[in-house]
């Protein structure tokens, strides 16, 4: 067993166990961390299946950004002093019907599925990835980028529009 | 290199997991975690099906995409959050429930 | 790769020229934001602005009319332009008009210009989203319509309107999650991301698995999600009764409308032109009858309005469906008939149920004699909604007279028993649907009158709805007019 | 000048309407007027139309208009005409309509609540009826035949009696569950059939003369005779034809699909019940023979007995609910059922005879029960009190209304003399001349349908003695000065009606000779097209 | 049109105003106003005096000639005429006669008998109506006119039964009358349809020609005798004429004695050759036990109508084995006896009602003046009504030198020649005529000794006055055509001044006499010993079976019918309403407040499927992701599998 099986097999337990954690565990501050741990579990499998700079993003955008924001909404709606960070499960069985279909359909069907590779064995794989990237981004993906930009803009509209309101309704 | 499947079983797991969040947790910031887990089954995906085709990037561009997409939902979904909360002091799905039959 | 990066970029610059409208939208959404900036407080200039924007965005549509038989590749075949996708877009910017002068009637809407904004985007998202043919596109103005609808849910900028965008944002998070999902696997199968490409097919046509059927079942609950069909549907009552009267009316036509073009366009790849193992007619059909049945039988026990629109649209889902699940030329064709007819139709009703919620009718009781006084308005109301049941001599019999020779010649192709369950279920449901539709009516025309004040009959809303209802009826006397346009639209993948 | 004159009588009323929206609400007088002026003209041209009648063609007045021409792609083209006409079997019903909406605005006289959209309603009723009797093509029947649902709802939800709401609900979605029975058949149709006249690109036409020539059918089409595609037991055009029959049934009504009718009659007021169970039924019975019989000759052949046993069922059933009723109104709504039962009969029997005596029935009948509905109104708006129980010895206060009761009465159990007992007697021979000749039905269903003379007799004559004879009573608040015998506006109703069902009883040959071709054909067509289909499959 | 050239103009003319002029009194005394209705009192009678007068032309014309044909198209179906006219031969015209002019005396007599009536006009106009629709069954020349006229005689008979309306009683009898005569008459359409099916025709003149003597025949021949039975009173449809007494006394008389029950015997006659032999016998079985049953509660009465009522019941029922027997000649001759004597007996009977009435009226008593018991040694007060009752009441016992006699002896011997030598059922037949002749005698000498001999009873207080002239010459006319000479010169034989030769056998004549002699000395012995046995005042209680029939089985059926639409037909069409509600309840989803008053059928079904698809709609996000994502994996491992 190589180092990088190894080490995939690692962040594959990794990402797996804190996300049944995650399902698992009632106090939403360990959900979040917990939910760190995964989606740096998964940013490695990144690194391992050649997109660094998904993983970068990963790191950077999920810890850094998301899970503060996170953060922060968590403080924003509970309050500390007393016990609401425990959170209460509902519906269990439910969910456990739904969730234990899904991946038990999952796993057959993907199970049953030879996935191939469609690269034509002559043409070499792009020595840097994320020169590839940069450029596909910006001239085949050019439509998506800037739509995806209005998109930020308008959530940051949207957000700020609700955000603003709460503020206006307390004063 | 490792067999894809089993990046494939795990984003499986993880997306399974997500949906069981959502629909077990009584808490809706925990919810958006499970959404974000979800959203991190399918980046699983297209990272794993990249490598079918490493010549072009389009799955590892697709996984930049819903990262983009991720945080502005995150973005509006605490917003929305927090204007719940403002109304209804609490962040328990269920409570929130004044529009039914 | 650099070495074609000019020719790339300079294709990139050419796709601009199909592409006015949708320009035209994205400097509107900015111009109204920054004038809303500017002129803090104006009710006046954003929706004047709007409108503009949205006229001009038809004004070049019909100008623009993709008339060749082949559609045109936008941006590295990201979007189509197609006369499919244009009458569409079209019906998607009358809606947006429709909305515009609702929002004008409605008077008590706050914080108009980023309200402006977010229609203005959701009218993009929805051109963009009937115009795509890679996954790219699809997930992000499908993620473009929702967000700016969340938002929009909320405007009303009460509990229930918080409750109900959070609910929107909870649903419709976990919906497109699925979606996406379901979209990776499509490109793990095909290795590619253009649906509409020879690659796809192709490679489709060779595996045939499972994981198909179950990646295909995936994605289409996304845009069941969006078009509000079951068994997706569960967020749209509670949507729409949180929301403001012009939104409901714009929820129930513009993102429909939007999921609708899409999914017409993905059943069309799916079905590998009848090369596909599993049968996709069925699933359509299927839905179709799930739509049909859980929209038209829970509608029967609302009580308010609004919930009932919700319901109501639900069902209608389920009859615009039955004109994909047809899976002939002329189905798609009736349905965008249908289509056109359930916009007019809809925003007949919604432009009424708003004029009486203004006057403080809330609740189907409330309407209780309603008819014996604004006499006008309730006739039109009635009209909307004998439209919306199909009976003549409203073209919502014509529309849904043709969506039913779609299915009937469909089976008469095919043979398959479940077109034939799907016929003889839409139009029990018309018979069901005729119960809840005739409510308000019943109400206000048989019930005992409340103390009421005699209303103006020279409103606008009268105006507007003698125009929408004369619309309705010429073109149950003469579809042709509207039939020889559609007939020329050209639907290919 | 003739072609026009079906258009007059559809456009009339309508025009009526037109004119009486655009009249103020509170000149009420002048919709009564309006409403009547129309119902002259319509007379007239009726009138006209009598005398310009030609037997020996097998349509008159024939008007055909371009309405809609639809270019579907690759379906070829969709056809639907304005095609207006009349023959020996929409004629007897089309001058039954005229005068029998004459008689029901006479009777609308006293209504008082809003006057306005009452007369408007009842002539957008007018037209639309007329029109179903006119239309020659199936859209245009469809649009027509649905269009009178929602004025006659709206005329029972508003103007009816305390049960009102549910009775129209009642009957809107009964009959509109029918008409979307119709509507299967009609796309099913109209997508099978080719206009012969047209070459070049295909033309679906929904003309119902199309319709009834097999050969205008397209090839492997479901409704193709030719087609042996069968779903469940049955190939495509019997289960067209069981659509279509169960749609008209549905109106006729048939049992057991009758339940609506004796709800709506007895919550509609005088006037809407008359034109409920004189004209409205009578679309049923017309749709079975218009469509239903000559475009499926074969499935006609082939659930003849069905059809004719459902009629035997709906005449003693009618009866038999007809003798437990306590209330007038529901005692009379049962009546119709059983006597459109006969109509059923008449047509399964698929002999000259029986589909003569089946369209006279419906014409007698129309007149019979308009009668009774009025006589029946007659004593509502005295008392407010319609159950038999109440009164008795009525004939000692009331001798004129009891003469008409009798008159109405005996026309209904079908004695000689009135209209009734001619469509009797011919439906009893055709029924059981059926199996000597054309093998539908057998001779016990007319020995069995006698029951329905011996009950009608027994249900009318126990309500004549319990309602009429025995010495003067009446029960509860009734006061006696509220029982007082007819008015002049009552006679002007009623008069006209028994003068018709005698007239037509006695001199039978008038409208009989305008039956008769049409009975002819019809028998002749489907039974020989019928069983040329049948061999051929 | 085709006319006989052979007769005159007059000759139509003539029978143009026999038939026409009874209608015209029906038009005439409808259509004239309440306060001149006085003037009824003159036209009707001499309207039909006319009518009556015209038939004697007509019949004198028509005796030994070819019979008079006219008939014209009344309707046209497929190319099938079905024609309306008349066909008058002797039998038709002698039967005109017959009803021409015992209407035409009833009239007369109505006029004293109905004077103050309230419904006077009505009377005489039904009276119109009921002659007009008689003389359409005697001369028509096709079933279909006789079957017209037939439901219309039932028609006037039922307004004549039901004329004092005030009366339950009479409303009752007159629906009883319609509806069994309805139940006759379904049997006659359904003989008119078997004959439409195989003949083509009703017309009578070909009836004659068909002896094919297939089984449709038979059927036919036993459904029309099957509408003979209603009309004329057959067992097991008879129950009707006593309870028919409730009409005015002329009505009896006319109706219920003379012409319309004798219209079934008539038709018979008239298309006699048309019977099979093996209808013929149960034709002649049905009428002797009638007979015997009519004869036999004849004698149980008490009530003077109801005594008549059976015994033309009994007099119908010999006619009808007469029939039976293939001597329609015979009935025939029984029948115009009959009509004359009964009608007396009749008009007599109400003679004295009618005295007694006004005597009570005046002196202020009460009694049942129809109850025999209460009556007595009349003789002296009422002579003239007591000579014309004993003469009628002769001739109806069959005593020599009475038309009654003749008449009765012809049917005896036709029913013997008829048995033949050998011993068969045929003879039970016989016997039992003789036994009905024998009871004839019995119950009327019974009627007449109580009525007239003895003592006073009730009546001995008050004075009697005799009725007016009017209706005293009708009652002489018809006394003294009782007498033998009206059938016959010779009182013990049959000429041929009526009919063709009649097979005559006078063992049989000595017989009846020695018979008619005995039975009278029977008579006499027994004159006061009253008939004690219920079954008889009952009539075999054949009323009450009739009754309990109707009650515990016809409404039965009503009942249920009605318990269907109301509990089975609507629920069910609407599918399993009440189930749904069941589950809605049992799950708790069932919103009762919602229950707004619609839930019935149709509605409470969709509305239950409605509230299982809408409860699902509980406000709770997360459920809805649920049920979504479910059904989605439901959906996808369903197609999987």
């Amino acid at each position: 067993m190589s180092f990088t099986t190894f080490m995939f097999y690692f962040f594959e337990a990794v990402a797996a166990l804190s996300a049944v954690g995650l399902a698992v565990v009632r106090n939403v501050f360990y959900g979040a961390l917990l939910l760190v741990i995964c989606l740096l579990a998964v940013a490695g499998i990144y690194v391992l299946a050649f997109a660094e700079f998904i993983a970068v993003t990963q790191i950077l955008i999920y810890a850094g950004g998301i899970l503060v924001v996170i953060i922060f909404g968590i403080m924003l709606t509970t309050k500390i002093s007393q016990k609401p960070l425990v959170v209460e499960h509902s519906y269990v069985l439910s969910g456990l019907l739904a969730a234990g279909g899904c991946f038990c359909m999952l796993v057959f069907v993907i199970a049953k599925e030879p996935f191939v590779s469609f690269t034509n064995s002559l043409e070499p794989p792009p020595v840097n990835s994320v020169q590839t990237l940069g450029v596909t981004l910006f001239s085949k993906y050019m439509f998506p980028f800037e739509i995806a930009g209005l998109l930020l803009l308008i959530a940051l509209i949207g957000a700020s529009v609700l955000a603003s309101n709460i503020k206006s309704k307390k004063t | 290199m490792f067999p894809i499947e089993h990046v494939l079983f795990l984003a499986a797991l993880l997306f399974s997991l997500g949906l069981m969040i959502i629909i077990i947790k009584r808490n809706t910031i925990m919810i958006l975690l499970g959404i974000e887990l979800m959203l991190n089954a399918s980046n699983l995906n297209l990272v794993a099906f990249n490598n079918l085709m490493p010549e072009k990037m389009d799955g590892q561009i697709f996984a930049l995409f819903v990262i983009i997409v991720a945080v502005s939902e995150a973005a509006v979904g605490l917003a929305i959050v927090l204007q719940v909360y403002q109304y209804y002091q609490t962040s328990i799905p269920d409570s929130v429930s004044d529009l039914k039959e | 790769m650099g070495t074609g990066l000019y020719e790339q970029l300079e294709l990139v610059r050419m796709s601009f020229g199909f592409f006015i409208p949708e320009l035209v939208l994205i400097c509107a959404i900015l111009v109204v934001l920054i004038a809303g900036l500017i002129k803090r407080g104006t009710v006046f200039l954003p929706a004047f602005l709007t409108l503009l924007t949205l006229f001009i965005s038809l004004a070049t549509l019909i100008f623009y009319w993709p008339t060749g038989q082949a559609p045109i590749e936008l941006f590295y075949n990201m979007l189509r332009n197609d006369s499919f996708s244009a009458y569409l877009k079209m019906l998607i910017d009358c809606a947006g008009v429709f909305t515009v002068l609702m929002t004008w009637r409605n008077k008590q809407q706050e914080k108009l210009p980023e309200y402006y904004a977010l229609i203005l985007t959701v009218v993009l998202g929805a051109h963009v989203l009937v115009m795509s043919v890679n996954f790219v596109t699809v997930f992000i103005s499908l993620e473009l319509i929702s967000i700016s609808s969340y938002v929009l849910t909320g405007f009303s900028f009460s509990r229930s309107g918080a409750e109900g965008s959070q609910k929107y944002f909870l649903f419709g998070s976990v919906a497109s999650a699925i979606m996406l999902y379901g979209f990776t696997f499509f490109y793990g199968l095909t290795g590619t991301l253009d649906f509409s490409s020879v690659d796809f097919v192709n490679a489709l046509v060779n595996k045939q698995s499972t994981l198909l059927l179950v990646a295909g079942t995936m994605a289409l609950a996304g845009f069941l999600y969006k078009m509000a069909a079951a068994p997706l549907h569960p967020w749209a009552p509670d949507v729409y009764e949180a929301a403001p009267m012009p939104i409901v009316a714009f929820f129930s036509v513009v993102p429909k409308l939007a999921g609708l073009g899409v999914l017409a366009k993905f059943t069309l790849a799916l079905n590998l032109f009848g090369q596909s193992r599993h049968d996709w007619q069925f699933v359509i059909c299927f839905v179709a009858i799930l739509s049909l049945t859980v929209g038209n039988f829970s509608a029967l026990w609302q009580k308010r309005p609004k919930r009932l629109m919700a319901y109501s649209s639900i069902a209608q889902s389920g009859f615009l469906l039955v004109g994909i699940g047809a899976f002939i030329p002329t189905g798609i064709d009736f349905m965008l008939f249908y289509a056109t007819i359930y916009l007019l139709t809809n925003f007949l009703v919604f432009f009424y149920l708003q004029y009486f919620e203004t006057m403080g009718l809330n609740t189907l009781e409330s309407f209780a004699g309603v008819g014996r006084i604004l006499v006008w308005p309730c006739i039109a109301l009635l009209t909307g909604f004998i439209a919306l049941t199909g009976l003549p001599p409203t073209a919502g019999f014509t529309a849904k007279f043709f969506i039913f020779s779609a299915i009937w010649e469909s089976y008469q192709l095919s043979g398959k028993p479940i077109l034939l369950w799907l016929l003889v279920f839409g139009l029990l449901n018309t018979v069901v649907s005729l119960f809840y539709y005739l409510r308000i009516p019943f109400y206000a025309f048989i019930r005992k009158a409340e103390t009421l004040k005699k209303g103006n009959n020279l409103t606008f809303e009268n105006f507007f709805g003698v125009t929408l209802v004369l619309l309705i009826l010429i073109l149950f006397f003469k579809p042709d007019l509207l039939m020889r346009w559609i007939n020329k639209i050209n639907f290919v993948l | 000048m003739q072609q026009y004159l079906i258009s007059l009588l559809i456009f009339s009323p309508l025009a009526a309407a037109f004119i009486g929206v655009l009249l103020p609400a509170k000149s009420e007088n002048s919709f009564r007027y309006l409403t009547l002026a129309a119902n002259v003209i319509q007379l007239f041209v009726v009138l006209f139309m009598f005398v310009a009648y030609d037997s020996a063609a097998r349509i008159n007045f024939v008007e055909q208009q371009p309405w809609i021409t639809l270019d579907l792609g690759a379906w070829g083209f969709l056809k639907a005409t304005y095609l207006v006409g009349i023959d020996g079997l929409s004629f007897p019903l089309v001058i039954l309509s005229v005068f029998i909406m004459g008689i029901a605005t006479i009777s609308s006289w006293t209504v008082t609540q809003n006057v306005k959209g009452y007369f408007i309603l009842l002539l957008v009723l007018n037209a639309s009826i007329i029109g179903s009797f006119t239309a020659f093509d199936f859209l245009l029947f469809y649009l027509f035949f649905e269009f009178m649902l929602l004025p006659m709802f709206f005329l029972i939800a508003i103007w009816g009696g305390p049960r009102r709401e549910y009775a129209s609900i009642k009957f809107f979605l009964y009959t509109l569950l029918g008409s979307i029975f119709i509507l299967i058949a009609m796309i099913g149709l109209y997508l099978s059939v080719h206009d012969p006249v047209t070459s070049g690109k295909l033309v679906h036409s929904f003309n119902i003369l199309h319709m009834t020539d097999p050969a205008n059918f397209i090839s492997n089409s479901i409704l193709d005779p030719n087609n042996p595609w069968e779903i469940g037991p049955y190939n495509g055009r019997l289960w067209a034809f069981l659509l279509l029959f169960i749609g008209f049934a549905i109106k006729l009504p048939m049992v057991p699909l009758h339940t609506w009718l004796p709800d709506a009659h007895v919550e509609a007021s005088t006037p809407i019940s008359v034109i409920l169970a004189a004209l409205l039924l009578k679309i049923g019975g017309y749709g079975l023979a218009r469509i239903a019989f000559p475009v499926f000759p074969e499935a006609a052949l082939y659930f003849g007995w069905f059809v004719g046993l459902m009629g035997l069922i709906s005449i003693i059933y009618g009866a038999l609910n007809a003798m437990a009723s306590k209330d007038l109104k529901r005692l009379i709504a049962y009546s119709s059922v059983s006597h459109m039962g006969f109509v059923l009969l008449g047509f399964a029997s698929l002999t000259p005879e029986g589909v003569a005596g089946a369209v006279y029935q419906m014409f007698s009948h129309g007149i019979i029960s308009a009668m009774l509905f009025l006589l029946a109104g007659v004593i509502y708006d005295r008392t407010h009190d319609r159950m038999i129980s109440t009164y008795s010895g009525l004939s000692s206060k009331m001798k004129s209304y009891t003469a008409m009761v009798l008159v109405g009465f005996f026309a209904s159990l079908g004695l000689p003399g009135f209209s009734g007992f001619i469509a009797e007697i011919m439906i009893f021979l055709g029924a059981f001349k059926s199996n000597s000749t054309t093998g539908i039905l057998p001779e016990s269903f007319a020995v069995l349908a006698t029951l329905g003379l011996i009950l009608g007799a027994a249900y009318y004559l126990w309500t004549l003695q319990r309602m009429f004879f025995g010495p003067f009573n009446v029960k509860g608040h009734i006061a006696e000065s509220q029982i007082y015998d007819l008015t002049q506006r009552e006679y002007w109703m009623l008069i006209p009606l028994a003068a018709a069902t005698l007239c037509f009883g006695i001199f039978p040959q008038p409208i009989l000779s305008i039956i008769d071709p049409f009975a002819k054909h019809i028998t002749e067509f489907v039974l020989t097209t019928g069983r040329n289909l049948t061999l051929s499959l | 049109m085709q006319s006989n050239i052979s007769y005159s103009l007059f000759f139509e003319i003539c029978l143009l105003l026999a038939t026409t002029l009874p209608l015209m009194s029906f038009l005439f005394s409808l259509a004239i106003a309440e306060k001149y209705s006085w003037a009824v009192s003159i036209t009707a009678p001499f309207l039909l005096l006319i009518s009556a007068l015209s038939s004697l032309v007509v019949f004198f014309s028509v005796l030994d000639e070819q019979p008079y044909q006219f008939a014209m198209a009344w309707m046209v179906v497929a190319d099938q005429t079905f024609s309306a006219g008349v066909f008058v031969n002797v039998l038709a015209a002698t039967m005109l006669l017959v009803v021409t002019v015992i209407s035409f005396l009833v009239h007369l007599y109505s006029i004293g008998y109905m004077a103050g009536d309230a419904g006077f006009r009505k009377y005489f106009a039904m009276l119109g109506l009921f002659t007009f629709s008689m003389i359409a069954i005697v001369l028509a020349n096709n079933l279909l006119i006789v079957f017209v006229g037939w439901e219309l005689v039932g028609f006037s008979s039922y307004m004549l039964i039901g004329h004092w309306k005030e009366k339950p009683e009479a409303a009752r009898a007159a629906k009883k009358a319609f509806v069994l005569n309805r139940i006759g008459d379904a049997g006659f359409l359904v003989g008119l349809m078997i004959l439409w099916t195989h003949q083509g025709s009703f017309d009578i003149s070909t009836l004659d020609a068909i002896n094919g003597f297939s089984e449709w025949q038979t059927a036919a021949s036993l459904c029309i005798f099957c509408g003979v039975t209603g009309k004329s009173a057959q067992f097991p449809l008879l129950t009707w004429l006593p309870d028919a007494m409730e009409g005015p006394t002329p009505v009896s008389a006319l109706i219920h004695a003379a012409t319309m029950v004798a219209a079934g015997v008539y038709l018979m006659i008239r298309i006699f050759p048309f019977f099979t032999p093996t209808a013929l016998d149960v034709v002649s079985i049905v009428g002797i036990i009638t007979s015997l049953i009519g004869a036999l509660a004849a004698l149980g009465q008490y009530d003077i109508k109801k005594i008549l009522a059976y015994s033309t019941i009994s007099q119908l029922g010999l006619m009808v084995t007469a029939i039976g027997s293939a001597t329609p000649d015979a009935a025939f001759i029984h029948l115009f006896t009959h009509a004359f004597f009964k009608a007396c007996l009749f008009l007599a009977a109400g003679s004295i009602i009618h005295s007694l009435h006004h005597a009570q009226h005046q002196f202020h008593t009460h009694f049942d003046v129809q109850d025999i018991r209460n009556l007595g040694g009349l003789r002296k007060k009422l002579p003239v009504v007591f000579a014309v009752f004993l003469l009628a009441g002769s001739s109806l016992a069959g005593l020599p030198f009475f038309s009654g006699f003749l008449s009765k002896d012809a049917i005896l011997t036709g029913l013997v020649t008829w048995a033949g030598p050998d011993t068969s059922w045929k003879w039970l037949v016989v016997m039992g005529a003789f036994a009905v002749t024998f009871l004839t005698m019995v119950y009327t000498f019974r009627m007449i000794w109580i009525i007239f001999f003895g003592s006073e009873k009730k009546t001995s207080g008050v004075d009697l006055p005799e009725s007016p002239v009017v209706m005293q010459v009708p009652l002489l006319i018809l006394a003294t055509a009782s007498l033998w000479i009206i059938i016959s010169w010779n009182p013990f034989i049959n000429t041929r001044w009526i009919n063709p030769a009649l097979v005559h056998s006078w063992n049989v004549t000595i017989l009846s006499v020695i018979w008619v002699l005995v039975a009278l000395a029977v008579a006499y012995r027994t004159r006061n010993r009253a008939s004690q046995l219920k079954i008889f005042l009952h009539a075999f209680y054949l009323d009450h079976l009739i009754e309990w029939n109707i009650k515990n089985v016809a409404m039965k059926f009503v009942g249920m019918a009605s318990r269907i639409d109301k509990k089975l037909i609507d629920p069910f069409l609407h599918g399993t309403a009440y189930a749904q509600v069941l589950v809605a309840h049992v799950t708790g989803w069932f919103d009762r407040a919602l229950v707004d008053g619609t839930v019935n059928g149709f509605t409470s079904f969709v509305r239950g499927v409605g509230s299982v698809t809408r409860s699902f709609q509980d406000g709770k996000i997360q459920l809805y992701i649920f049920w979504s994502i479910f059904t989605i994996i439901i959906f996808l491992i369903w197609t999987l599998l």
